[in-house]
Parts: structure tokens; sequence; C-alpha cells
């Protein structure tokens, strides 16, 4: 394998990590907040859509982008609704949410644009463009560094940056503001923040919604910047694998971007059996490479990577009155 | 009617859960500067009342009136603004979260995080020095014990500049050492005129530090007296409405062959900390064994050990015959297959599935016992009606055997279990916590049925935090501390300070103040190495 | 009686055969402004509910897309003398039942030899939906139309998954291109119906060619879908409906001999075909007719003389 | 002391439910332009006013009433089976593998046996999350999610490899021999006069699936090893103070689970489709969830919901027929009616607590 081969895996890497690293971060907002959500995936689809319907509409990727966060939000306040305010069993909603956003967004691309359950193709200002960033040209002759550079850092969409920017911001968020210490509080013991004063439905609905937000830029990037367009189901499972992701990060944002890299890695080298061929020397199955993340998923879950304790009040309704 | 306003007062306080009416028009009157004493049966609805003062439960009716003044209290902000504090009876600590994390979270300045520790490091500090309140601001709540995470919610409090603590049954989880250490902290804050609302169901406590009393029952706030002018007699009395036996009358014990023996027993646990460090002893048919000790030191896990409930290492035998404890070869049900009872220290999470009816759970645990079953099925008729006769040779009220086992009161949980494994008349009985949660008069029958097993020949186990209860029921009674049996004591020639002293892991020094080797102790446990003492 | 249109699992919109017999009827219904019934199934078992349906409701004939209505239309039929039926991409044997079946394979073919005669890396990509053996059938037949062209050239081929959602997984297809261009191919031949989608896009993208599939898909990327290997499901869709009750029944093979089968020329792709391809490329197109060119059919045997899966 | 009367938790609060999506579900008709009363009514004439309605409502609901009852088996241990649909698809090739390779002279042994196929490669499939859950504490929703996807792979291995006959282009089994095709409702109940059941799918599964609906009822209150699987998912610290062993009872919850999700494809490989074709269980697995939880884990909750999702199958097959309302409302409604039935239980129970604390209030 040469370096530019290794190079192009590792792109393909960033681009397919970019969905998985958005909803995987969204899921730790709203997991460590003691919300399970595994209406991830339908949170992703529902923004995929309105974005990329909207970016067809106005003509312009950013409104698109704002009506993606807007539905995805929309799930989330659902979500919130029924897990929170009525502390309904979150599992449920969110297999509720993932059929809702299946069943509606063909529903509704069919109402407006009659073409099957699918978007007319973006173009121009309808679709995120990729960004060369400066000096790539001119630094790419630089043996070595200038073709990561080149290939790797620079030439992808904002929002592959903005998603990679957000592990800081979510790293800082959680472990350096007060709003990230009663996040992480109320995900542990929700009782500690009611009686400590502040809202534990409050701070829980705002971590809902920035899973919200998050799950909407993921969405959009699918539909506005990987493509151009929704088709239907377009998100494909990988609001499934971001759950697997964070679950293999601990809840943990640096962690949450190592663990959606080398989900992003396989399902690149999925992509890429000649290769596989050529450093292990025997043809393997295609068969055997789609289910290779979900086989190593599972290995992973099994243990390798020591226990992960999800935050203690996960999954659980906070309830004062039995 | 002195001129200052009241620190406190309750007006018409109604709040009901559903269908339970937990408190019915309470007025209470608390003045400042004084400690104000609250008792109560389990369910009278104390800590509902100081929730509700707390802003944690909404009451349905009545006013609150801080200093005089009429305050809305919503929620827990608001009480807190008010200059309340409140340490609940199962404390609301972050427990992976450090001290000073736990003590700014929701009283942070700004939104960073920094300027909030820095500044409340040093409001620790001298809150420490000021209350004697030490805490290790870095320590995670997880790695400290009861008592020192106690001392970090009245921090909290402190911190927030409560004037009005309010502490919900703050002594059942401390060794009498600690209890006089927190009573000190509390007459120095009283001092400085804070006013201090005290939850307990020891009447000693009662008398020896409060100022004022209140009585509840059944939500109702039955009287309030001034501490000087009561007798524990008369509040016992207020409590449950009749007279009580405040000892338990017993004829002396006739021991016979021993029936379990337990040789150099260790039990550790799944993080891998060794919490019955070899212990050995045995017990008689017809006596009753009782271990005393500060939740935590390793009684828990000889009782599951026991129960097989855990796996160890040593022997024990039963009737002279091995019992395996690998867990192997055996479980719950092979124990009691052999004739070893087990009534769990927590009703709730073990001795009963509350989801379960009244009859499903008089077979728990015995539900392979081929008695109620045919085949495969079970035999559910067979097993209602022995359920109903058990409820009622054991006054369980309601005795109806469909009712759902949550829906009945802790005393009667309580007695549905020992119906369970009395019944079953086993030879050996292990009991824990036997009367936690349990209102007087259940206490009473609890502990005479106790009794009638050991007259009528059987070996029993019994591990409490109450010290009153392992002295008044135990024919011999052995401290356990850090894992080990610090000694055994004849129950009439010991007592409560010796035995005090024993569960704080000390054999006497009298050169020695007893708090300040109870505090090394403690601490030397609590970083890992072995006691100094004991 | 007004005819019936059902389509196969994939619906009517899947940028494949199915939205061809869309087409087809479409053209049908303007042109005779006949309504017609048409379902989309959801499952298996709604195959036979919906022809019986149909049946019992007077429609004539019923137009079917797809192999997997094979086994369910052989029973059904004989139980409605009356009516007509036409069932594409299978044979049935019943008298009132006009088979339809197509020589994919052999536009495959054309389309491979266009690809390689373009392709200046010597390296091509073919990109399959679901992994099924129609699917291996294109790609094999694109595979020996490449190779006829250039022995040496090299044909990457990819499936994009396993399960139905291979079909819609545009940003997989997306990636699956990127991977391909990596490896050198310059012409990458989509076959996976939604996917497609996202194949035809980032080849656009990235300054490639790329070959569309059952339907002309040349306008979606204007001068730079090399061509679309057409399967004329709409011609055959449309002269079942237009022949009306009278639908002649029998065998229907639809290869490049009869037009069944072609390959899309038109203004958006005119300047990227040179002369000397197109003569290359009918000259073969001639060879297939007249059976001189045999070109290998992978589901006969389940094996491909130039591609290995 | 209940808070409400069992009725009212059993019935009313299901129908209310029911109500609310059924409103939410008209909403949508009404926004794609439809009516919402023509598609009511057709619904209910195709699924249910024809024998042969009935036919396709109760083949469906054969499927989800073994899949639903694989979810309430699993979730009175408290675990979260999501992976009935993987569980299905290897039931499949445990019928196939019984049908194609085994001659069994009769029906009747042959669904046995392709039962016994079925069940043996669910439970299988169900293990290896069981296992890790139990024994690793790997979350099970996340592993069965995954071994959904791992299933999809194998069969499309087997069915585009292995197990597909030659020269065929479906990716699918041969067609299983003659002995081994189930009697449909039709072969059962039509006869020259009355012809009833026409092409309907419904077979003798069905009253498998009926006799599994019992079973699991016996099993789940009326055994010990149900006493224990309940106990376990009531309170897993109870369950060991009990001598419950938490490892064997995830384990066998979970290989009954698996077992009866694989059951599933008796009915449609083997009863409908004759064959083992790769889209087997078109979702009902998931479904299984739906129908689980609206039918509050109980058998016969199972069963009414199981027909109630048929019939949305089939009223929206209907609709597809004579309509052209995309087939993604059912979907949509699926959604809804698992929405108020699940996770919004709450905004239906709270008030109807309160108020029925007020009638008692009133009483006493
Ligand atoms: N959150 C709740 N939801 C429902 N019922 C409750 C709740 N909290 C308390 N109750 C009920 O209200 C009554 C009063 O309970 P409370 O906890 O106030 O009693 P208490 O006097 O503090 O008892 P204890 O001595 O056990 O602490 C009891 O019947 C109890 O079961
Ligand atoms: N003279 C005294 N009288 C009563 N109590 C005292 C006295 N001196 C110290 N204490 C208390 O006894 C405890 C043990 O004292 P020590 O000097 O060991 O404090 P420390 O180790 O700093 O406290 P901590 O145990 O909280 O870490 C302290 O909590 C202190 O407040
Ligand atoms: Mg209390
Ligand atoms: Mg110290």
């Amino acid at each position: 394998m040469d370096f530019l081969t290794i190079l192009q895996v590792l792109d393909s890497t960033i681009r397919l990590a970019t969905p998985l690293l958005l909803a995987c971060l969204a899921g730790l907002f709203s997991e460590r907040a003691g919300i399970f959500d595994i209406g991830l995936e339908g949170k992703m689809l529902a923004a995929a859509f309105f974005s990329a319907a909207v970016a067809y509409m106005t003509g312009s990727v950013w409104l698109g982008l704002l009506a993606g966060i807007a539905a995805s939000m929309a799930l989330s306040a659902l979500h919130g609704i029924a897990s929170i305010t009525f502390q309904g069993n979150q599992l449920i909603s969110g297999v509720a949410i993932n059929f809702l956003a299946a069943g509606m967004t063909v529903l509704i691309a069919q109402d407006w644009f009659s073409q099957g359950g699918r978007t007319p193709s973006l173009t121009g200002a309808g679709r995120f463009n990729s960004i060369t960033l400066p000096f790539a040209e001119s630094l790419q002759s630089v043996p070595i560094l200038g073709p990561i550079y080149h290939d790797l850092i620079s030439g992808h969409t904002i929002l592959v940056y903005v998603a990679f920017l957000m592990v800081p911001l979510t790293w800082w968020i959680l472990f350096r503001t007060r709003f990230g210490l009663r996040l992480r509080a109320v995900g542990e013991n929700p009782a500690a923040v009611d009686t400590a004063g502040v809202s534990v439905v409050g701070l829980r609905f705002a971590a809902v919604g920035i899973c919200g937000i998050l799950c909407g830029v993921a969405g959009a990037y699918l539909a506005t910047a990987l493509q151009a367009g929704f088709v239907k189901d377009m998100s494909a499972g990988r609001g499934y694998i971001a759950l697997a992701a964070l679950i293999f990060a601990k809840w943990r944002p640096w962690y949450a971007l190592m663990s959606t890299m080398l989900f992003g890695f396989l399902q690149a080298i999925a992509l890429r059996p000649d290769l596989i061929q050529n450093t292990i020397g025997v043809k393997v199955q295609v068969q055997l490479l789609d289910a290779l993340p979900y086989i190593l998923t599972v290995i992973i879950l099994a243990g390798f990577v020591g226990k992960a304790i999800p935050p203690r009040a996960g999954g659980e309704p906070y309830v004062k009155e039995r | 009617m002195s001129g200052t306003a009241p620190a406190i007062e309750l007006k018409g306080i109604s709040k009901a859960f559903g269908p339970v009416q937990a408190n019915k028009d309470i007025s209470i009157r608390v003045m400042p500067g004084t400690i104000h004493g609250i008792i109560g049966e389990n369910g009278a609805g104390k800590s509902t009342l100081m929730s509700i003062l707390y802003g944690f439960y909404k009451a349905d009716k009545g006013e609150v009136f801080i200093n005089g003044t009429k305050t809305e209290i919503p929620d827990s902000q608001a009480a807190i603004a008010a200059g309340i504090g409140m340490v609940f009876q199962h404390f609301k600590l972050v427990e992976n979260f450090t001290v000073v994390e736990n003590v700014i979270l929701g009283a942070e300045d700004g939104a960073m995080l920094t300027p909030s520790i820095a500044k409340a490091r040093k409001s620790l500090k001298q809150l420490a020095e000021e209350y004697e309140l030490n805490v290790d601001p870095d320590a995670k709540i997880e790695d400290l014990s009861v008592g020192h995470q106690q001392r970090v919610e009245i921090l909290k409090a402190l911190y927030r500049q409560a004037d009005i603590l309010i502490l919900d049954e703050p002594t059942g989880v401390l060794t009498p050492a600690e209890a006089d250490h927190l009573f000190r902290i509390l007459d120095n804050l009283r001092n400085e005129g804070k006013t201090i609302i005290l939850i307990t169901h020891k009447l000693r406590e009662i008398m020896e530090y409060t100022d004022t009393v209140s009585v509840m029952r059944q939500g109702e706030m039955t009287a309030t007296v001034k501490t000087a002018e009561t007798s524990p007699e008369q509040l016992a009395e207020l409590m449950v409405g009749r007279k009580v036996l405040l000892r338990v009358d017993k004829k002396p014990a006739a021991p016979g062959d021993v029936v379990l023996s337990v040789k150099d027993l260790k039990v550790t646990d799944g993080a891998g900390v060794e919490r019955v460090k070899g212990i050995s002893f045995d017990i008689r048919a017809g006596e009753i064994y009782g271990i005393a000790g500060v939740a935590g030191n390793g009684q828990s896990e000889l009782m599951e050990v026991l129960g097989g409930m855990r796996t160890g290492t040593g022997t024990i035998s039963l009737n002279g015959e091995p019992v395996d404890l690998t867990g192997k070869y055996s479980d719950g049900q092979s124990r009691r297959a052999r004739g070893i009872s087990h009534v769990p220290e927590d009703r709730h999470d073990e001795g009963l599935i509350l989801d379960y009816t009244a009859w499903e759970n008089t077979i728990f645990g015995y539900h392979r016992d081929p008695k109620w079953s045919s085949g495969p099925l079970m035999n559910n008729a067979a097993i209602i009606q022995e359920a109903e006769a058990k409820m009622q040779r054991f006054d369980v009220r309601p005795p109806i055997p469909t009712l759902k086992a949550k829906s009945f009161s802790g005393g009667n949980q309580q007695k549905i279990v020992l119906a369970r494994e009395i019944e079953k008349n086993p030879d050996l009985l292990l009991v824990g916590q036997p009367t936690r949660g349990v209102d007087i008069g259940a206490i009473e029958f609890i502990h005479q049925e106790i009794i009638r097993l050991r007259d009528e020949g059987k070996a029993i186990l019994l591990v409490s935090v109450e010290l009153d209860e392992i002295r008044s029921l135990s024919d011999r009674i052995a401290v356990m501390f850090d894992g080990k049996i610090m000694g055994e004591r004849d129950p009439e020639t010991t007592d409560e300070r010796e035995l005090g002293l024993m569960m704080a892991g000390i054999s006497e020094e009298p050169d020695k103040p007893a708090w300040k080797a109870v505090e090394e102790n403690l601490e030397a446990v609590e970083h890992g190495e072995a006691p100094k003492h004991g | 009686a007004e005819p019936a249109m059902i389509y196969d699992l994939g619906g009517k919109f899947d940028k494949s055969f199915n939205e061809a017999a869309f087409a087809g009827l479409t053209r049908f219904s303007e042109e005779t402004g006949t309504e017609v019934r048409e379902i989309e199934l959801q499952s298996e078992a709604q195959r036979e509910q919906a022809l019986r349906r149909f049946a019992d409701a007077g429609a004539n004939p019923i137009v079917m897309t797809g192999f997997a209505f094979g086994n369910v239309l052989a029973e059904v039929a004989p139980d409605y003398p009356d009516t007509k039926f036409a069932i594409i991409d299978m044979v049935v044997d019943e008298p009132n039942v006009r088979s339809v079946v197509f020589n994919e394979h052999e536009g495959s073919y054309l389309v491979g030899m266009m690809a390689a005669m373009a392709s200046e890396t010597g390296t091509v990509g073919f990109i399959g939906g679901m992994d099924i053996p129609l699917i291996r059938k294109f790609a094999c037949g694109y595979a020996q139309g490449v190779k006829a062209v250039n022995g040496d050239a090299s044909v990457v081929a990819n499936m994009t998954g396993t399960t139905p959602a291979a079909w819609n997984d545009p940003v997989k297809g997306s990636e699956l291109t990127k991977a391909q261009i990596s490896q050198g191919a310059d012409v990458i031949y989509a076959a996976a119906g939604g996917t497609g989608v996202g194949v035809l896009q980032t080849a656009a993208d990235e300054d490639i060619l790329s070959i569309g599939v059952d339907s002309n898909q040349n306008y979606m990327h204007p001068g730079e879908v090399l061509t679309s290997m057409l399967k004329r499901v709409d011609n055959a869709v449309y002269d079942a409906m237009i022949a009306g009750a009278d639908m002649e029944t029998g065998f229907n093979v639809m290869g490049v001999a009869n037009g069944g089968i072609d390959y899309a020329m038109d203004e958006y792709n005119a300047e990227l075909v040179s002369e000397e391809m197109q003569t290359a490329v009918d000259e073969a197109k001639a060879a297939i007719a007249s059976g001189e060119l045999s070109v290998h059919d992978y589901t006969s045997d389940s094996t491909c003389p130039a591609l290995e899966f | 002391m209940d808070k409400m009367p069992a009725w009212a938790d059993v019935v009313l609060i299901p129908i209310i439910s029911l109500i609310l999506a059924g409103i939410l579900s008209t909403l949508v008709i009404l926004a794609i332009g439809e009516n919402p009363l023509e598609a009511y009514k057709l619904m209910i004439e195709g699924a249910l006013m024809r024998s042969a309605g009935w036919g396709y409502t109760l083949y469906y609901a054969t499927n989800f009433m073994f899949t639903g009852l694989a979810v309430s088996v699993a979730f009175h241990a408290r675990m979260f089976n999501i992976g009935g649909e993987g569980q299905a698809m290897l039931g499949g090739l445990g019928v196939a593998l019984a049908c194609l390779f085994i001659p069994w002279p009769h029906w009747s042994l042959a669904i046995l046996g392709s039962s016994i196929g079925a069940a043996l490669f669910g439970a299988a499939w169900a293990l290896i999350p069981a296992y890790l859950q139990a024994k690793r504490g790997s979350h099970i929703v996340i592993t069965t999610i995954m071994f959904n996807f791992i299933a999809a792979a194998l069969l499309n291995y087997l069915l585009v490899g292995l197990l597909k006959p030659a020269g065929a282009m479906d990716p699918a089994t041969a067609k299983f021999p003659e002995p081994t095709h189930l009697p449909t409702f039709q072969d059962m109940f039509a006869t020259a006069e009355t012809p009833l059941f026409r092409g309907a799918p419904a077979n003798v599964s069905f009253f498998l699936a009926l006799l599994a609906c019992l079973l699991v009822w016996l099993l789940i209150w009326r055994t010990k090893l149900g006493y224990e699987i309940r106990a376990f998912g009531y309170s897993q610290s109870g369950a060991k103070y009990a001598g419950i062993s938490g490892v064997k009872t995830i384990i066998i919850a979970m290989l009954i689970s698996g077992g009866l999700a694989g059951m599933m494809a008796v009915n449609t490989t083997q009863g409908e489709a004759e064959r083992l074709i790769l889209n087997m269980t078109e979702g009902a697995g998931f479904i299984g969830i739906a129908v689980a939880l609206m039918g509050r884990n109980h058998p016969f909750g199972v069963l009414l919901a199981a027909i109630l999702f048929g019939f949305l199958y089939q009223g929206g097959a209907e609709l597809a027929l004579w309509t052209s309302i995309p087939r993604e409302l059912i979907v949509v409604i699926q959604a809804l009616v698992i929405l108020f039935t699940g996770a919004l239980d709450n905004m239906v129970r709270m008030p109807l607590e309160k108020l029925f604390l007020a009638l008692r209030k009133k009483e006493a």
C-alpha cells in the first residue's frame, strides 16, 4: 500500500466518519444528561430531507442547514416530551422516532416533489462545496506533509471542519463550564441537581436540544455536503453505528473522535477490497467486508476495551413522586 | 410570645402522593437559634414535610413563613435563596464528582468552572476551620466514608449560606463517635444563631440535643413540646398512640449443639476489595448471635455469603456438614434446601419483588420446592391458600394475598418476608436489619417472633446497626469492624460505650480521647491503610 | 378494460427499471388519456394479492416488473384465463402471459466497450447495488465489453451492500466512486438504483465519466455521463398496454437485436463519444444482433469469464 | 392501593392511545391531500370485510405474533431484544435447510421439523448477544442491532452463492418440495360452493402462533422458569437473593425469544413463499417491538396487537391498490401507534389516574 493510497483511504475515512462523529457527539450530550437516544438515526434522516428540500427550494444551503437542524430539533423535542416530561421509555420513543422519520420524509418528499421520496438534485449554492485551505496548492510539493495537507486536511466541506472543532468544544463545554458540570451531574444523579436548586427538566431538554442540533448538522452533511440531495433511508444505519461508537468511546469527546474515526476507517477499508486482498493476500467475500464494521463493533463491545460504564442515571426517567 | 419571629413557620401543609395522604394540615413553628426535633413512625410523613419546606416536593395546600415573611417555595432554588439547607436521608451527591464539584453544583459563580472551584476551595477551608468539617476537596465522593459524605452535604448547605439546616435521620449510618462529632458541629451552628431541624428515630438523641420536639403520626402533627418537659416514654406513646414496651422480654438462652460453624471466612467484592478478612465464629442451636457494627464493615457481605448470594473462601459447616462457598455447587436455593433461611437487609431490593403479589412473594426463593408444583407448572391455587394462612398467622394487614407487595406498608412487607422465612422452620435463620424502617408496633411483634424461633431451638444470626436492637435480642454480641470481628461481648456485661468504641475499631485505650482515635482509624481505613488501632 | 401496473419492491421511483416501467405507463396514459391502476408492493405476500385484486377488478392487461413475480404468476394466471398478464424480467409459460426478458449483458457489453475506449488510464469501474445475480449479470457483460476493447484493461467492481438498503445509499455510492477513482478508474458504470445517483454525482464532481443504467440518465450531468445502458422497459410496458386486451402472449426476448436494449446517444453526450467509438460499438451491436458475437450471461451458469466476484 | 382499576390500565389506556394515534394519522392523510374517511373505509373493507382480506390480515398477524411474543418474553427478563429481524432471518435459514435437505413424507411432519429448525437457528442467533450481555455486560440493544446487520450479510452470502439453485435469478433457495407445503386457509376452509380465503397466504402456522401464545402464557405465568424470568426482570438484586442465576435467566429468556422470532419464518418461508427469499422478514422483527408494547407484554395482548398491525398492513396494501397514497403512510401510522401506546403512555395515564383518584375521593 503506497502512501497516496493510504491518504486516499484516510480521506475517505474522514468523510465517512464525519456524520458518525456529529451523531456520536449528539448522543454524547443526550446520554451524558441521562437520556438514551436510539433515535439518532431518525433525526439524521429527517434533517437530511429537510435540509435538501429547503436548500433546493431556496437555493441556499445555509437555509437548508437551518431547516435540517429545525427538523431534527423537532424530533428531539418529541423525544424530550415523551421521555422527560411524560417519563416514558426512552428506547421506545427512539424506535418510534426512527419509524416516524422513515415514513414522514418519504411522504412529504412525495407530496412536495413527486420524485418517489427523493428531492431533486442540488446544484451550486444549494450544496456545501469543498474548501481548499490556504497554501494547499503551493505546499503540495513538500514531501509527506504536503500531500497530507493537500489531500487529507484540505478539500473538505465546512461541515467536516465544524465536526472536528466540535470535539474540543464539547470537551470544553462538558468539563470547563457550569453548564457542563450540571449536565454531567444530571446524568449521574438528577436528584443531586434538583436539590441543588437546578431544574432537571430544563437541563435535560437543553441536552436533548443540543443533540438535535448536532444530528441536524449530521443529516445536512449527508444530504447537502456528501450528496447533492436526499434519497429515502439515506442515513442507512449510521445512527446505530454512532451509538455503538459512543459506547466504545465511553461517553467521552476525545474518545468519540477516535472511535468514530475507527468506524469510518472500517467503512472506508470495506470499500477497498483490493487493498485488503493485497495486504492479507486472500480475497475476502464482500458480504464479510460489509458485515465487518458490525462484527468488530460486537467484538469491541464484548469487552476488549474494558468495561464501559454508562452515566448512572441513563435511561431512567427522573421521577420525584412515585 | 416573644418579639422575634419564628425562623420557620408552616401553616396547614397538606400533601398527597396519589392515594396516600403523606401530610395532613400540618402547622409548626421553629424559633431561630434552636434545634428542633421531629420524630414519628416510618411513613409518618416527616421526610415529606421537610422536602416540602426545601422545595423538593410541592405542597398541595399550605403556607410557609421564613423569619416572619410569607415565602413561596416552588423549588429548591427558592428554598436555598430563603436560607434553607437540607441533608437528605439518602444523600444527594454525585458519586463520581469530587467534593468541590458537588459543593459548587448549582451555586457556581458565573459560567466558567475554574474561578468557581478556586473560590469554593478557599471557602471550604474556612468552613472546615470554623465548624470542624474537614474533607479533602479533591476526593471523589464514592471514595469517602458515609460520615464524610454527610459532611459534604452539610458543607453544601453552609456554602450556600444556609441559616436553617434540616437533617433527615443523619445518625442512622454513623458510628456513635461520628454521631458525637456531628452533634458537636450542630451545637456550634446553633451557637452561631442558626436554626436546625433534626429528624430522628432515636429518642436518646432527641432528649440530649434538641430544644423542642414535634411528634408526627400518620401524616399529622400530634404534638409539639419542649424537650425539657417530656420523657422518652411519653414521646413513644405520642408516636404510636399507645403505651410501648421499650425493652424486649426474654428468657435466658439454652444453647444446644453447634449449628453453624464459620472458620477463616474471607470475602472479596466485585471490585477486588476484601470485605470480610478472615472471621471465625460458631452459633449454637437456641441462641441468637448478634453482630453489631457500622454499615459497610463487612456484615452485609458476611450475610450474603452465608445466604449463598456471594462466593467466599474459608470453611463453613452446617450441622457438621460442609457448605460449598465457591458458588459452583450451591446458590441461594440450595442453601435454603439445607435449612438456612435468610431475611435480607434490604426488603425492597432483595427480600421482596415489589411488583409481585404477596402470594408470589411467599414462595420467593422456595419456588423450586416440589411442594409448589406439579411437573413444570406451579400450583398457584395451593400457594395462594398457603399464603393466606401465613399472612393471617403473621398478622399481615391487609391479609389479601393477591395484593402487590408494593402496596403494603414497610412493617407489613417485613412481616411477609419473615413469614416466608420463619414458617420454613429453618435450622439457621439469618436476619439482617429486621426492623429497619419498621414502626414500633411491628418491631415488638418481629422481636417476639425471633425470640420464639430461638426458644424452639433454632440458631439465629442477627445483624443490625441498631445497638439497642442488638443488645436487647442477642445472647452473644460480636462487633464487626473493617471486615473483622473485634471481639465478642456478653450483652449483660457490656455497655453502649464499649460497643461503640469497638464499632469504630478501637479496643479501650484510656490515654487517648476516644474521638481522636476514632477519627484516625476511620481515616486510615479510608486511605486503604491498616487501621492503627484495634 | 383499463390496464394495471404492479411495481416490484424497489418502488416505482427506483431510478432504475421500475422507473422505466413508470415512464412507459406515463407515455401510455398521456397518449390515450386512460387511467392506469398502479401499486408499489411493500411485501412479498402482496404479489399474489395485487394480481388477484386487479384481475378480479377487471383490469386487463396486468403488467408487472421483476423476476420475483415468476412463481406467483404461474399460479395465478390459470385462474384468470380471460385476463392477459405481462411480466418483465422473467419467463412464465402460460397461455395468457407475455414474458419479456432483457439481455442486459448485451447492453452492458456495449457500454463496457465505450468505457474502455473512453478510458485514459486503462482502468474502469463498475458499481452495483445489492449483490444479487441480476446485477452480477450487468457487471459481467460490462467487463466482457471492456476486455474486448482492451485486454489489459482492468475492471474494478464493487457492490454497495447486501441488504435492500444498498439500493438507496448514495453516500456509499459516492465513496465507492472515490475509492475506484483512487484505484485509477476514470469511467464508472453504475447499476445501483438510487445509489447510482451518488455515483453519477461524484463522478461529475471529480470530473470523470460515468455511465447510467436502465433509463437514459445522460441528462443528469450533461457532458459528464458517457452514456447510459438503456433497458427499454418503458417500451415493453407501453407496448403491452397499447395492445390492451388483445395483447399477444408468449415469450419476448428484448435484446440489442430488437431495440429492447441499447445505449443512449443524445445532445448531452454527443461531445464525449467520438466517431470511431460509435463505429466500433455499432459494429459490435450489429454482431450481437446477428448472433455473430455472443456475450456470456452470468445468470446462465453463475460464472463470469471476465470478472471474478 | 392501586391508582386505578386494572381494566383501565389494560383496556382504556391502549384504546385512548390508539384514538390519539388515529387522530394524528387522520391529520397526516389530510395534509397529503387525501380523504381520510375514504382511506379508512378502504382499509376496513379490504382487510376485514372479505375472507381473503382476513387471510392476509391473519397472515401478517402470524408474523407479528411470533416477533411480538419474542420481544415480550425477553422483556419480562428486562432484555430489550431488537434483534428479532436477524433472528427471524436465521430462522428462515433453519426452515430452508429443514425443508430442502430432509425428505419429509407429509407437511404435518415437515412443519415439526421446520419449526425446530427455525427455533434452533433463531435461538442460536440470540445466544451470542445474550451471552455477551450476561457475561460481559455488552448492551443487548446494540449487539442485537449489530446482529441484524450481520444476519443480513450472512443470508445474502448464502442466497447469492451456496443455496441459490443454478440458473435462478432471485437471491433465493430452490422451491421447497411439494410435501413440505403447508395447507393454507383456502385449503382448509374453502369448499366448492363457498370459495373462502382465495389466494390468501394465511396458513396453518397461524395456529402454531396461537399455540405459541398459549405456551408463552403458560411459561411466563404458570411455570417456575417464568416465575424466575419475571422475578429477574423486576429486580436483579432480588433474583440474586433468591438464588436465581442472572446469567442463566438472561440466556434462557433470550434463547426462547430468539426461537420465537425464528419461528416467524415457518409462516413466511414455508407457508407463503415456499422457498427462502432474501427479504423474508420485511421488518416484522421491528414491528414485534410495537406489538409487544401495545400488548403490554401479555400473550393475549400480543395477539390482539398483532391482529391490529396485521390489519394496518393489509389495509395499507388495499390503500396502495386503489389510491395513490404512498406506502410510507403505513409506516407513519405505525410510528404514531408506537409513540402513543409506548413512549407517550404516561401522557394518557397521568390524567386518567388523577381522574380515577378524584372519582374515588368523591365516592369516599
Ligand atoms: N415520592 C413519593 N411518592 C409516593 N409516595 C411517597 C413518596 N415519598 C413518600 N411517600 C409516601 O408518603 C408517606 C410519608 O413518607 P415519608 O417519607 O415522608 O415518611 P417518613 O416519616 O419520612 O418515614 P421514614 O421514617 O421512613 O423516613 C409514606 O406513606 C410514603 O410511602
Ligand atoms: N478539640 C477538639 N474537640 C472536638 N473535636 C475536635 C477537636 N479537635 C479536632 N476535632 C475534630 O476531630 C476531627 C479529627 O481531627 P483531625 O485533626 O484528625 O482533623 P482532620 O484529619 O483534618 O479531619 P478529617 O478527618 O475531616 O480529614 C476533625 O474533624 C476535627 O474537626
Ligand atoms: Mg423519612
Ligand atoms: Mg485527618
